[in-house]
């Protein structure tokens, strides 16, 4: 993997590189959430961003499958460029998966349901290959027996894995997740953590955003650290945890560890 | 800050329920004395009557009330507090009158309303002598061609509902086999309006209201002559007060406030000569009408009506007698008094008031 | 009852939880008592029982559905074409205020900001003023104002309007009718198979199977094709001005026809509870959490799969209760007929107590109809209720 | 989105802002122009009919005619002054709560500016315009003084204690100065005078009523649940006509022959029927707001050694009645519009009074106008009302938890 790289210019257009982000701006009302946010994400790679809470994290996931439209600079997945196209939108939606902190299960639909749908509507699949498909990523995440449960009869830990394995249906190439683990009750993280292991390690491409310093570190080839809106610091787990350059970096990280 | 709720409850509904006393006007009837004491206690009369029919019982702009009816609510007010503004106006609607007579909403109602035997029986009202014999007629317009009633099959009339019109209006259609639409309206306003816009081809009611509505009827609309009351006139509406059934004391009051009325108008007596009769009686007829001694002798006998025996001056005095009652209120409608039968029993008519002796 | 000694005193009886509950409750029940009683007492000073409605009516009514009435008929047949009246109002209201609601509730969640603010002006309008106004301007400011039957307005010799009727065309069932009936009866059959057929092959294959589409295709193309076949069952009858009699119009014949009264009474219902529905619909809307959109945009589901899949049926759970009380609401409402000419329950009831006095029997008959129309749309929501809600929700 | 469009936007020329706005939020999509198109055709055709009608067509001389009738009904001639008190007041306290609490936004002000402007323009005649401009006046200057010297002052909480009292006693100071030494009889209040009263009185009846029965439904006393239960049931199920027909035809008979309760008039008899009925509608509301509260509110406050009724009246009844505020407010909207139906029985409400203004001879055919300046009027307060209470609901942070 390509975790020895510390710096990427996005002008290179190197190959493998999946998503690239240059000067993204967004603001809500007179607050600017992101101030210029340039990097790069190679297939395969497993990011981990990290920084207070209010520091623009979630909003730059949510600009990466344009839940959120930035408001100036450029961002292109996959050599789709994000733009007022809605045809483009499509494409790159259907390529980037994402997880929510509150896991926004479909509480009317079975488990099942809730991964076989949108294969079934987006990817035009039959109705018997969704639902095995589903079946199956169930038994990935670990709970092939709550197929016909609705999520309301589930844990968290068990929903948050029905929520991973409906975004892995539509088989992305890129995986959001937006604090995945920070709803659920501290013995089901793990159930969560080790889910999202097994897919870093099938080489998903993955941007995380989390505070669980102890998976990130063993997982992620790269940490990106968010402050007000910017990239205070980016570099390897190993750079961050024995040669942190800023103090604003350092701080935090004393803070959470 | 921080009161207990249940307190401020408490406290809120302590004031709401003394406040409800305040509001509430002090209008007790004394148990026992009858209307006649209620009302002079309160010192004034509650009167139902009509707010859209103008010339018999109309709301006007400022809030005033005027016409024929209104003022034998007056006349009545005079003769028994001595103040003809003494009233307090209920405007009824024809469906809720009978209620707010027999529950004592209003001390006498007078609001054109027909003497029939169901109301004098079933209904609990007692009618006094009748002030306006009236008959129900049918208003068209002028251009639908329509002369008689048997000339309407198919058509549409307005009627007030709740009304003894709209039953008459039944029988009169049924027996000529015509077939009709009636559309009953709650109050007159909605019904003219539905009228004037040609909704309907009919409009029935008593004549005198027919009239009424026609002499108003606006130019813009067409004017009265646009609208033409046919000949017929298929019932008979006889209309005068009515009071609540069993306090004969006050049956006898309003009763002969209306027969002094109409005898002071065969007698001559008016407002404007009611100060030199009182002073010097032009017949002994008139002594006893204004309860003054005949040529200066000893007292007549009293009528025991309950009133003062002088009752009839202040009614004379405020309000008038029939004629200028009706020649007020009923002539500017178009409704002449003479060759009708409210032209007095002298000229024709059948207006005829018992003897004041 | 315990052997065992309890050290202390058992509570005395007055101190006992079930001893004070029953007391408060007896004293409570005693009082409630009392006023039942008191009520009962003055009651039979009145003139109760319902005799009175087997007299002759003596008046005529001027709208008439589903009844054969005339003022030679008992007061109860009266009453019942009033409730009939209500009836008809009731149900036609009913479905257009919920179209309108729909319509105006989701316009306020458009995109479009113009239709959202129309919309917005609309609710803010018609929610915040009296109903009866509103009744009494559709009703003398609008419809009376029409032009009168000569002067009416025609559109292509389809529509009729004036102010003695609204005339539009309109089918009425002939001797043919029972066959093609049948007919149709089939063709819904089929076009029902035909749907899981699509459906089915939809999920087989993945491939859209537009089996509404196709279902109502086959379902007008076997009406249509039946009903040429059947020679006419329906009779498609269009208005036509009734010949003047003695220079004056005698109304309109063929075709539905509307009354002002109705139209008035109706429009004004329908504009007032669709504001009320209107801000229910999108407060259900506005009331899904946000993530829930958002995961089916995640998931790339268009916008129309994400308001009929997602949005709609989880709105539609919060939605149902509040959107009863609108239609009990709107029931209720009906009776400001009285304030116009239109003869629903309320204003026959009303003119019979006119005739015959009997005021509290009257009244009494009136509020039961009331209960049993309310307790009627009441049923049927609760039941949609119970299918549209979701398993271990929380 | 719209919001960060703007911003962005704020850094370009207006034309640019503008085109960007437009073609986000009118013309985003071929179906979406179509629809602003329609939309704008329907639109503006109603707006251009109805400012030529208010403009141009209509006949303001009606209102003009009839505008103490439609106030005031038949209240008396020289009573009128009765009112100005409780008016002023009334701004007094408006003032002065706006001063203390409020933010009223932008566009609402605006409103409420036209609507002043409004109905000042055909309220004011002769020495009225001098008495509403001290109201004015009040209300500026209370506003004014609050907003600048007590908020944030140490007397802030004082001032706030005042202000509430003052709403408390307002309803009893109207009804005072309208019946008070030697005044005017009810059956002679009219006009928007009297929905004004018995809507406010009926409003603070009907919120006791409506705890109290929402009480009684939630208690767990099997009897007084039931029957408290049966009375919502019974009173929602009739149409409020219904009540107040029963209230005009039957109720009399049915009062007890004493203290002249048989006698009580009209307008007190419109009061108890809109006080029970909505006390019906709100107590099922209260009942909601009960449910909304958590077992552990209860638990909690049992813990802490509350009794039964303490622990109902300062801690779940607070919370009850704060989370449905905006339900609450709306039931009292829908009270304040029901009071029109006094026009069908025999009281001149501004309804009524709008009828016999339609009525009047010289002004045939002025139904439009007249309809429409009346429903403006109970449009107006109906308007203030839902913008208050959502200006409570950010206050107290419903919804919030």
């Amino acid at each position: 993997m390509t975790s020895t790289e510390t710096r990427t210019e996005a002008a290179d257009a190197l190959t493998g590189e999946i998503i690239v982000c240059q000067d993204v701006e967004k603001w809500y009302g007179d607050f600017q959430a992101l101030r210029g946010i340039t990097t790069t994400v190679r297939e395969g790679e497993v990011v981990v961003v990290f920084g207070p809470s209010g520091s623009g994290k979630s909003t730059f996931l949510r600009c990466l499958n344009r839940l959120e439209e930035h408001d100036a600079g450029r961002i292109v997945i996959d050599g789709i460029e994000l733009n007022d196209d809605l045809r483009n939108l499509e494409k790159v939606r259907s390529e980037v998966g994402m997880v929510f902190q509150q896991f926004n299960l479909f509480p009317h639909l079975t488990v099942l349901r809730n991964i076989a749908l949108a294969p079934q509507k987006v990817r035009r699949m039959p109705r018997r290959d969704a639902e095995a498909l589903g079946r199956e990523l169930l038994e990935r995440v670990g709970i092939p027996e709550q197929a016909d449960k609705f999520p309301g009869q589930l844990s968290g830990g068990q929903q948050q894995r029905v929520a991973i394995a409906r975004a892995l249906a539509m088989r992305p190439k890129i995986m959001l997740f937006d604090e995945p683990t920070s709803a659920l009750d501290p013995e089901m993280i793990k159930e969560v953590l080790d889910v999202m292991h097994n897919l870093a390690e099938s080489g998903m491409t993955m941007i995380v955003v989390t505070h669980e310093m102890g998976f990130a570190r063993e997982v992620a080839d790269r940490f990106l650290f968010f402050d007000e809106g910017l990239i205070v610091e980016e570099g390897t787990p190993e750079h961050f945890f024995t040669d942190a350059r800023e103090g604003r970096t350092k701080l935090f990280l004393s803070q959470i560890l | 800050m921080r009161t207990s709720l249940l307190w401020r409850y408490s406290v809120l509904a302590v004031a709401m329920v003394g406040l409800l006393g305040l509001a509430c006007e002090d209008n007790g009837d004394g148990e026992g004395s009858g209307k006649l004491q209620a009302v002079i206690d309160r010192g004034e009369l509650r009167c139902g009557v009509n707010d859209g029919v103008p010339g018999f019982g109309f709301l006007e702009p400022d809030g005033s009330f005027s016409g024929f009816d209104v003022d034998f609510c007056r006349a009545v007010a005079a003769a028994v507090l001595g103040d003809a503004e003494a009233v307090e106006y209920i405007p009824l609607s024809a469906g809720a009158r009978f209620d707010a007579l027999v529950q004592d909403e209003i001390d006498v109602l007078i609001r054109n309303t027909t003497w029939t035997a169901e109301r004098d029986g079933a209904q609990g009202a007692a009618f006094t002598l009748t002030t306006f014999y009236d008959g129900q007629g049918m208003m068209v317009r002028s251009e639908s061609g329509i002369t008689s009633i048997d000339d309407m099959e198919g058509i549409t009339v307005c009627v007030l509902r709740g009304t003894t019109t709209e039953g008459n209006l039944e029988d009169r259609f049924a027996l000529g086999g015509i077939s009709y639409t009636p559309l009953a309206f709650e109050d007159l306003d909605t019904l003219e309006a539905a009228f004037r816009e040609e909704r309907c081809d009919g409009w029935t009611s008593d004549q005198s209201q027919l009239a009424a509505r026609r002499s108003s009827y606006p130019a813009e609309a067409g004017g009265p002559d646009s609208l033409t009351v046919l000949s017929e006139v298929f019932s008979k509406e006889p209309l005068g007060p009515a009071v609540r059934d069993g306090d004969d004391e006050w049956f006898d009051v309003v009763n002969w406030v209306v027969i002094g009325m109409i005898q002071a108008d065969e007698l001559g007596v008016g407002s404007d000569n009611v100060e030199e009769q009182i002073s010097e009686p032009s017949s002994i007829d008139v002594a006893r009408l204004l309860g003054v001694p005949w040529e200066g002798g000893e007292d007549l006998p009293d009528f025991a009506l309950g009133v003062d025996r002088t009752f009839m001056q202040e009614v004379l005095r405020q309000v008038g007698n029939y004629d200028e009652v009706y020649e007020r209120n009923i002539v500017p409608l178009g409704i002449p008094r003479e060759g009708t039968l409210n032209a007095s029993w002298r000229e024709g008519g059948i207006l005829y008031a018992p003897p004041m002796r | 009852m315990s052997t065992i000694a309890i050290p202390g005193r058992a509570p005395g009886f007055w101190h006992r939880r079930r001893t004070r509950r029953l007391a408060i409750q007896a004293a409570f029940g005693v009082l409630v008592a009392l006023i039942l009683l008191y009520l009962l007492e003055r009651a039979l000073g009145l003139q109760l029982g319902f005799e009175f409605l087997r007299s002759r009516a003596g008046f005529a009514i001027s709208h008439q559905w589903a009844t054969d009435f005339s003022a030679n008929n008992s007061r109860l047949d009266a009453y019942l074409t009033g409730v009939w009246n209500t009836v008809r109002l009731v149900v036609v209201g009913l479905l257009l205020a919920t179209f309108l609601g729909v319509l105006a509730g989701v316009s306020r969640l458009s995109s479009n900001w113009l239709v959202a603010k129309i919309a917005l002006v609309y609710v803010e309008v018609f929610r915040n003023t009296p109903l009866l106004i509103q009744i009494i301007f559709w009703y003398t400011a609008v419809f009376l104002r029409l032009p009168p039957t000569r002067e009416g307005i025609q559109l292509f010799d389809l529509v009729f309007l004036s102010n003695r009727a609204l005339v539009i065309p309109w089918a009425f069932p002939q001797d043919g009718i029972g066959v093609w009936l049948i007919v149709l009866a089939g063709a819904a059959v089929a076009a029902w198979a035909v749907r899981r057929w699509r459906i089915a092959d939809e999920e087989r294959t993945g491939q859209p199977g537009r089996g509404n589409t196709m279902a109502v295709t086959l379902f007008v193309l076997l009406a249509a094709v039946s009903y040429a076949l059947t020679d006419q069952p329906l009779d498609l009858e269009v208005p036509t001005v009734n010949p003047p009699v003695n220079g004056s119009f005698r109304g309109m014949g063929g075709g539905l026809q509307v009354s002002p009264e109705f139209a008035g009474l109706l429009v004004g219902l329908v504009m007032y509870t669709g504001a009320f529905i209107a801000e229910i619909v999108r407060g259900s809307i506005q009331a899904l959490p946000r993530g829930q959109g958002e995961a089916s945009q995640a998931l790339g589901l268009g916008a129309y799969d994400r308001m009929t899949l997602i949005i709609l049926p989880q709105a539609l759970r919060i939605m149902i209760p509040p959107l009863t009380n609108q239609y009990l609401n709107l029931t209720k409402n009906s009776s400001l007929a009285v304030a116009i000419a239109y003869p629903e329950l309320f204003f026959v009831g009303g003119t019979i107590q006119n005739n015959a006095g009997h005021a509290v029997p009257m009244f009494l008959l009136i509020m039961a109809t009331y209960l049993v129309l309310s307790g009627v749309t009441a049923t049927a929501m609760n039941v949609l209720n119970r299918r549209v809600q979701v398993v271990g929700n929380n | 989105m719209a919001a960060a469009a703007r911003v962005v936007a704020a850094r370009r020329p207006w034309h640019v802002r503008a085109r960007r706005w437009a073609r986000a939020n009118l013309f985003s999509s071929g179906w979406n122009t179509l629809l602003t198109a329609v939309t704008l055709a329907v639109g503006g055709y109603i707006t251009f009919a109805l400012l030529r009608f208010v403009l141009v067509s209509a006949d303001w001389g009606v209102i003009e005619a009839n505008r103490r009738l439609i106030f005031l009904g038949r209240f008396p001639q020289g009573e009128e002054w009765r009112v100005w008190p409780p008016l002023w007041a009334f701004l007094l306290l408006a003032g002065a709560s706006y001063g203390l609490w409020g933010r009223l936004r932008p566009r609402d002000a605006v409103v409420f500016v036209l609507s002043s402007a409004f109905l000042y323009a055909f309220m004011v005649e002769g020495a009225n315009a001098l008495l509403l401009g001290i109201g004015l006046a009040l209300a500026i200057g209370t506003w004014a003084a609050s907003d600048a010297l007590v908020r944030g002052s140490r007397y802030e909480e004082l001032a706030k204690r005042i202000t509430v009292g003052g709403w408390a006693l307002l309803v009893p100071f109207l009804l005072f100065m309208l019946a008070g030494f030697g005044g005017v009889r009810s059956s002679l209040w009219g006009g928007l005078l009297l929905n004004v009263v018995v809507a406010t009185v009926a409003m603070e009846a009907a919120l006791v009523l409506g705890v109290l029965f929402a009480l009684g439904r939630a208690s767990s006393l099997p009897l007084v649940s039931r029957v408290s239960a049966l009375y919502i049931e019974v009173i929602r199920g009739a149409p409020l006509i219904a009540w107040i027909f029963i209230g005009w035809f039957v109720l009399p008979a049915f009062l007890p022959p004493i203290l002249g309760l048989q006698d009580i008039g009209l307008v007190l008899r419109a009061m108890l029927i809109f006080s029970f009925f909505e006390g019906a509608y709100i107590a099922e509301i209260v009942r909601g707001g009960l449910q909304s509260v958590p077992r552990g509110q209860v638990e909690a406050a049992h813990a802490v050694g509350l009794g039964a009724v303490r622990t109902m009246t300062l801690i779940v009844l607070p919370q009850a009645l704060r989370n449905v505020i905006p339900a609450l407010v709306g039931q009292l909207i829908t009270l304040w519009k029901d009071t029109s139906l006094v026009a069908i029985i025999a009281l001149t409400d501004a309804v009524g009074a709008a009828q016999a203004a339609i009525a009047q001879r010289e002004f045939i055919g002025r139904q439009a106008e007249v309809l429409l300046f009346v429903a403006f009027l109970f449009w107006t307060v109906a308007f203030v009302m839902s913008r208050l209470s959502q200006q409570l609901e950010r206050a107290l942070g419903v919804g919030q938890r």
